[in-house]
C-alpha cells in the first residue's frame, strides 16, 4: 500500500475520532459517538496491517485473537457497578503495551543511533506506560477489595516516592545521553517507574480511586502521545492527547465538585474522624429511626417526592427497586423527581448510568443546582444509601473535612427519610449531623429491601 | 522533500538561505508538536461540553481509544526481526486489543442504557 | 532528519523498511495537512460557543487574524533578490498591515463599548 | 536566530491566538482576547523580522510604517455603522496580500523546479486571494453606497460565472502542470479571478453584503491557510484556517437566521414587491398614525415596554437618544427591556454594538427566543425602525418571500408604536401587515428625531 495513501487514511481516522467523542456531547448522539470511534480503531488497525505487503501474520492474529476474546469477556460479564475497576483494569493494559512498544522500538532502531527526540519520547512512554501500569492494577485490587491490598501508609511514603521518580528521571536522562546502552537504561527506568506506579497510588484511600483512574487514564493518553513522537506517527499523538485531555479535565471536575485540590486527593489524608471534627456519639444523641409501613403512610399523603441515591444504591443494587418504587409513586399522581449529586457514588456521572439502567426517564433526574431551590416545597426526600452528599456539615461547619463540598439540602425539605444499614460514615469518614436532624427519620436496611419493603406497603395499605 | 530540501537546491541565492531559516516548520518534530497541542486543544474544547451523565461513558469510552498503542503495536510486530522484539510486539498487541475492544463494548452497554428509555 | 532519513540508514534489515511505510506521517504535507485540519476543529469549536453579541468584533478581529499574511509577506521582501519580487513583497506588506493594525484597533474600539458599562 | 527558536516562537504565536479566539467567547473576557490576538500577531512579526541576520530592512520598514499608519487613520475615523463596508476593505486588503506573496514567492521558486503541492498551493492561495480581493471592493462599494456601482444584473451573468470560474482553474492547472511558464499562468489565473470576485458580487443586493463579507472573510482566511501551504509554515496555516472556519460559521448563523440557504443568498433573487405577494395598498388601508406627544402619554401609564430596534436605528444614529428614554422611563418605574432579532440591522450582533455603545445595560438587551414569550405582557413596544423582523407574514403567509424567518413577535402586545419615516419597505420589500394591525400605530419621522420628541413630551408632561 502506497505511503501517501496510508497517511490519508490516518487523518481520516483522526477525523473520526474527533467526531466520535464529540458525538459523546450528547445523550441522543452518544451511541453514534462511540461506534464512530470503534469504526475508526478498526480502520486504523486494517490500514496498518495492510501497509506491509508480505509478512508472517501468525504471531499477530493470534494477538489479536486473544485480545479480542478476553476483551469482549471482561465486556460482558462485568457487572455495572465494577465498572472503575475495569476501566482501571483496561487502563493499565493500556499503559504496559505502551512500555512494551517503547522498549521493541529502541530495540529496533538503537543501532542507527536514533535522534535525541526519539530517544527522549522513548523514555518518556516507558515512564509514563510503567506508572499507569502499576497505578492501574493497584488501582484496580483496591476497588475490587482484594484482601491482600490495603491502604499503606508508612512514614517516609513521600520521600521514597519521589526518591522513585528522581531515579526513572535519571535513568531516562541517561537513555538519551548514552544511547549505546540505550536498552539497559530503558529497562532500568521501567523497574523504578513501576515501582512508582505502586507506591503513589497504594496509599490512597478506595474511595479517592475514581480520581486516580481518570487521572491514570489522562496518563495512558499521554503514553500513546509519547508512542507517537516515538514512531513519528500523528494518528497516535492525536488520539493519545484527546485522551489525555479528557482524563484531566474529568479529574478536576471530579476534584472541584469535592472541593478538594488534587493534590490533596493524592498524598493528603482526610482527617480521622473524632481528631478534632464533631464526636459521633454527641452528634447522633436524637436519632430517631422509622419503618417501612411508616415510610408507606408518609408517602401516601405526599404529593411531590425526591429520591436522592447515592453509593449506598449501588453496593445495594436498588436501582431496580427504586424505579419500581417511582413507577408506583407517579401512577399515584405523586410527583417524583431525582436528585443527582456530581459524585453521589464513586464515579462521574455513577447514579445516571445506574438510574438509566433501571429505565428512568431522563426529565426525572435533576443535577444538583436545579432540585436545591425545590426542597423547600417537597414533602418527603427519600435518601437511599447516600451520606456524604447530603451532609449539611459541608455548609455549615468550616471546620469539617467536607466543608465547602456543595450539597445536596436535603433538610429542607419537610420529611427526610434516610435508608443506610447504619449510623456508620460514608467516604469521608465524617459523622453526619442530617440524621439527628428534627425531620429526619432512619430506615436501618439494606437499601433494595428496604426500597421492597415499602412498595410492598404500599401496595397492601 | 520539505522546503529545507528545495532550498538547498537554490543555495546560491543568499535570498532564499535566510527563507529557510525562517519559514517555520521546517523540522519535523516541530510539525509533530503542533499536532500534539492542537489535539489537546480540541480535547479541551470537546470534553467540556459532554454532560455529567455522559461522564462515566466518557472515561471508558476515552479509555479505549487511548488503545490507540495497537497501531504502535503492530508496527513494531511487523518491524520486528529481533525475536524479543516479535515477542514484546505480540504482547503489545494482546494488551492493547483487549483495551480496544473492551473499552468500546462496554461503553457501547453502557449507553444502550441510556437509550432504553428513549 | 525524520523517521524515514533514519531509517534509510537501516535499509538493510526488511523489518524496518516495511515500518518507514507505514510509520504514517512520513510526509511533511500530511503533517501540514493534518495541522490544517485540526485548526478548523478547533475554529469550529470555539466559535460556536461565541454569543451573537460579540459576533460583530468576532467577524473584524477575525478578519485581523487574517492579515498573518504579513508574515508570508515579510518572508518574501526578505527572500527577494529581483526587484519585482521586492515591489510585490513591499505591497503586500503594506496592505497586511493595514489589514492586521486597522483590524485589531477596530476592533479594541467596538468592545471598548462594550466594557464601558461594565 | 536559530531556526528551532522560530519554529517555537511561531508555535506560542499559535496558541496565543487560540487563546485569543476564546477569549472572544465571553463579553468579559472579549478585550483581552483580542489583545492577545494581536500581541501574537505583534511576536510573530517580530520573530520574523529577526530570522534574518543581516538584511536591507529600508523597504519593510517603510512598508509596516505605511501600513501601521492607514490602518490606524481607518480604524479611528470610520462610524460604527459602517462597520461592514471596513471589514469589507481590509478583508479585501487581505486577499490581495495573499495573491502578491503567492506570485513573489513563485518568482523566487520556479527555477529550482518545486514540488507539485507548492505549485498547487499556489495557484489556490492566488484564486482565492484574488477573488476576495475585487469580491470585498465591490462589497465596500455597495455598502458605501458609491453611485458608481449598482445591483448589476443581465441574462447569461451565471455562466459568465462559471466560465471564468473555470478559465480560473485551467489556468491554475497549468500552473501545476507547466512549471516552466508557471510565472505567466499564475497572473493569467489572478486576473480571471479578480473578474470572478467582481461579477460574482456585483449582482448580489446591498442588504445581502453582510453575509457576502462573512465569505469573504472566511475566503480570505482560507488564502492564507494556502499560503501557509506554499511557505510551508503552520502558523500561517493555523491562523488562516481559524478565520476560515469563524468566516464560515458567522455566514451559516446569518443564513439560518434569515432562513435562506446560501445558494440563494449568492444566486437567487428575492421576489420582487407585488409579483404574487400581497398588495401594499391592499394591506396598508388602515394604517393609523400617531404624535410623540400621543406615545408620550402612553408610556406614562405602562409598567413594561420593549423597544425593538432595527436597520433604521443605525440609519438614523438614535441609539443614544433610545438610551436616554430608556432611562427616563427606568427611572420612572417603567420596566424596559430591548427585544434583539438576530439579523436586525445589517451585521450579526449590529444592534448589540450600537445599543452597547449608547451604554445600555448588556442585562436589559434580550434575545428572540427569551423576548418573545413576554410580548403578551407588555403594554407598549416600541420598534424604531425594524421592518422585517417584526413582520407577522414571516409566520402566516407560507408565500412571503421571508416566510420561515423567525421574527420577533411584537404583534402580540397590547399596543405597538412603529417609528419609521414611510411605509416603504425593508430589506426583503415585502409590505409588513403589522403596520396596519388594529394595535398599531405609526409614528413617521426619522427615528432619532421621533424617539427626542417623545422624551420632550414625556419631560414636559
Ligand atoms: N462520584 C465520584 O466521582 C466520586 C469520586 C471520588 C470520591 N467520591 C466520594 O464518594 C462520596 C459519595 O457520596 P455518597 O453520599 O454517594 O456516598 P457515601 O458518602 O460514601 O455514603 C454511602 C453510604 O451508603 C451506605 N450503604 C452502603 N451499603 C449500603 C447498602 N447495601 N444499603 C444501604 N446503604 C448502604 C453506607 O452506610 P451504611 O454502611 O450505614 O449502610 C454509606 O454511609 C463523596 O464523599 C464523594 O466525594 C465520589
Ligand atoms: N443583521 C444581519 O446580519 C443581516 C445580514 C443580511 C441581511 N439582513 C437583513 O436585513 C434585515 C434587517 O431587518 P430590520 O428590521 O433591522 O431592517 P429592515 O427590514 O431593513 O428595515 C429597516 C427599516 O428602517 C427604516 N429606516 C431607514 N432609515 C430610517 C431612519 N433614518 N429613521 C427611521 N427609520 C428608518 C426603513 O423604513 P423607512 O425608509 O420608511 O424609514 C426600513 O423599513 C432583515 O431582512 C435581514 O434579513 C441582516
Amino acid at each position: 500500500m502506497n505511503s501517501t495513501w496510508i497517511d490519508l487514511s490516518y487523518l481520516v481516522v483522526i477525523v473520526l475520532f474527533i467526531f466520535g467523542l464529540k458525538g459523546l456531547t450528547h445523550p441522543r448522539s452518544a451511541v453514534r459517538g462511540n461506534m464512530l470511534g470503534s469504526l475508526a480503531m478498526f480502520l486504523a488497525v486494517v490500514v496498518t496491517l495492510f501497509a506491509t505487503e508480505q509478512f508472517d501474520w501468525t504471531l499477530i492474529v493470534i494477538g489479536i485473537a486473544i485480545g479480542t476474546v478476553a476483551g469482549c469477556y471482561l465486556a460482558y460479564t462485568i457487572q455495572m457497578t465494577a465498572m472503575p475497576q475495569l476501566v482501571a483494569l483496561f487502563n493499565g493494559f493500556g499503559g504496559l503495551a505502551s512500555v512494551l512498544v517503547a522498549g521493541a522500538y529502541l530495540m529496533i532502531v538503537v543501532d542507527d543511533s536514533p535522534q535525541a527526540s526519539v530517544l527522549i519520547a522513548t523514555a518518556v512512554s516507558g515512564l509514563i506506560g510503567a506508572v499507569t501500569f502499576t497505578g492501574s492494577i493497584i488501582a484496580f485490587a483496591k476497588l475490587q477489595g482484594l484482601k491482600f491490598i490495603k491502604d499503606i501508609r508508612f512514614s517516609g511514603q513521600k520521600l521514597l516516592n519521589l526518591g522513585l521518580f528522581l531515579a526513572g528521571l535519571f535513568f531516562a536522562f541517561l537513555v538519551f545521553k548514552q544511547p549505546e546502552h540505550a536498552i539497559f537504561y530503558y529497562w532500568l527506568m521501567v523497574a523504578f517507574s513501576l515501582g512508582l506506579g505502586i507506591f503513589l497510588v497504594i496509599s490512597i484511600g478506595g474511595a479517592d480511586m475514581p480520581v486516580v483512574i481518570a487521572l491514570l487514564n489522562s496518563y495512558s493518553g499521554l503514553a500513546a502521545a509519547a508512542t507517537g513522537f516515538v514512531l513519528e506517527n500523528n494518528l497516535l499523538i492525536v488520539a493519545g492527547s484527546l485522551v489525555g485531555a479528557s482524563g484531566l479535565i474529568l479529574t478536576q471536575i471530579m476534584c472541584v465538585a469535592m472541593n478538594r485540590s488534587l493534590g490533596n486527593v493524592l498524598f493528603g489524608k482526610l482527617q480521622p474522624t473524632g481528631g478534632d471534627g464533631p464526636d459521633a456519639a454527641v452528634v447522633y444523641a436524637n436519632v430517631k429511626s422509622t419503618s417501612a409501613d411508616e415510610v408507606a403512610m408518609m408517602l401516601e399523603v405526599a404529593s411531590r417526592v425526591v429520591i436522592v441515591p447515592g453509593y449506598g444504591m449501588a453496593v445495594a443494587q436498588a436501582q431496580h427497586a427504586v424505579s419500581d418504587l417511582s413507577d408506583y409513586l407517579t401512577e399515584h399522581d405523586v410527583t417524583v423527581e431525582f436528585g443527582i449529586h456530581p459524585v453521589a457514588g464513586r464515579m462521574p456521572g455513577h447514579m445516571n448510568v445506574l438510574l438509566a439502567e433501571a429505565d428512568i426517564p431522563y426529565e426525572q433526574l435533576k443535577e444538583m443546582d436545579i432540585i436545591n431551590p425545590t426542597f423547600e416545597q417537597t414533602d418527603v426526600v427519600i435518601v437511599v444509601g447516600a451520606n456524604d452528599v447530603v451532609n449539611p456539615d459541608a455548609q455549615n461547619d468550616p471546620n469539617s473535612p467536607i466543608s465547602g463540598m456543595p450539597i445536596l439540602e436535603v433538610h429542607k425539605a419537610r420529611t427526610v427519610v434516610v435508608i443506610k444499614r447504619s449510623l456508620s460514615p460514608g467516604f469521608a469518614g465524617v459523622p453526619n449531623p442530617l440524621f439527628a436532624a428534627d425531620n429526619s427519620l432512619m430506615l436501618f436496611a439494606d437499601g433494595r429491601e428496604a426500597v421492597v419493603d415499602i412498595l410492598a406497603a404500599l401496595r397492601e395499605g | 522533500m520539505n522546503l529545507s530540501q528545495i532550498l538547498i537546491l537554490a543555495k546560491e541565492t543568499q535570498a532564499t538561505e535566510s527563507m529557510t531559516n525562517a519559514a517555520g516548520s521546517g523540522s519535523h518534530l516541530i510539525l509533530l508538536i503542533t499536532v500534539f497541542v492542537l489535539a489537546v486543544f480540541i480535547g479541551f474544547e470537546i470534553i467540556t461540553k459532554i454532560p455529567p451523565t455522559l461522564h462515566t461513558p466518557l472515561m471508558s469510552g476515552s479509555n479505549a481509544i487511548s488503545g490507540i498503542t495497537l497501531v504502535g503495536a503492530l508496527l513494531t510486530a511487523l518491524a520486528g526481526e529481533p525475536f524479543l522484539v516479535r515477542i514484546f510486539g505480540t504482547l503489545a498487541i494482546i494488551l492493547a486489543t483487549m483495551n480496544v475492544v473492551g473499552g468500546f463494548l462496554v461503553t457501547h452497554r453502557m449507553l444502550g442504557m441510556f437509550r432504553k428509555k428513549g
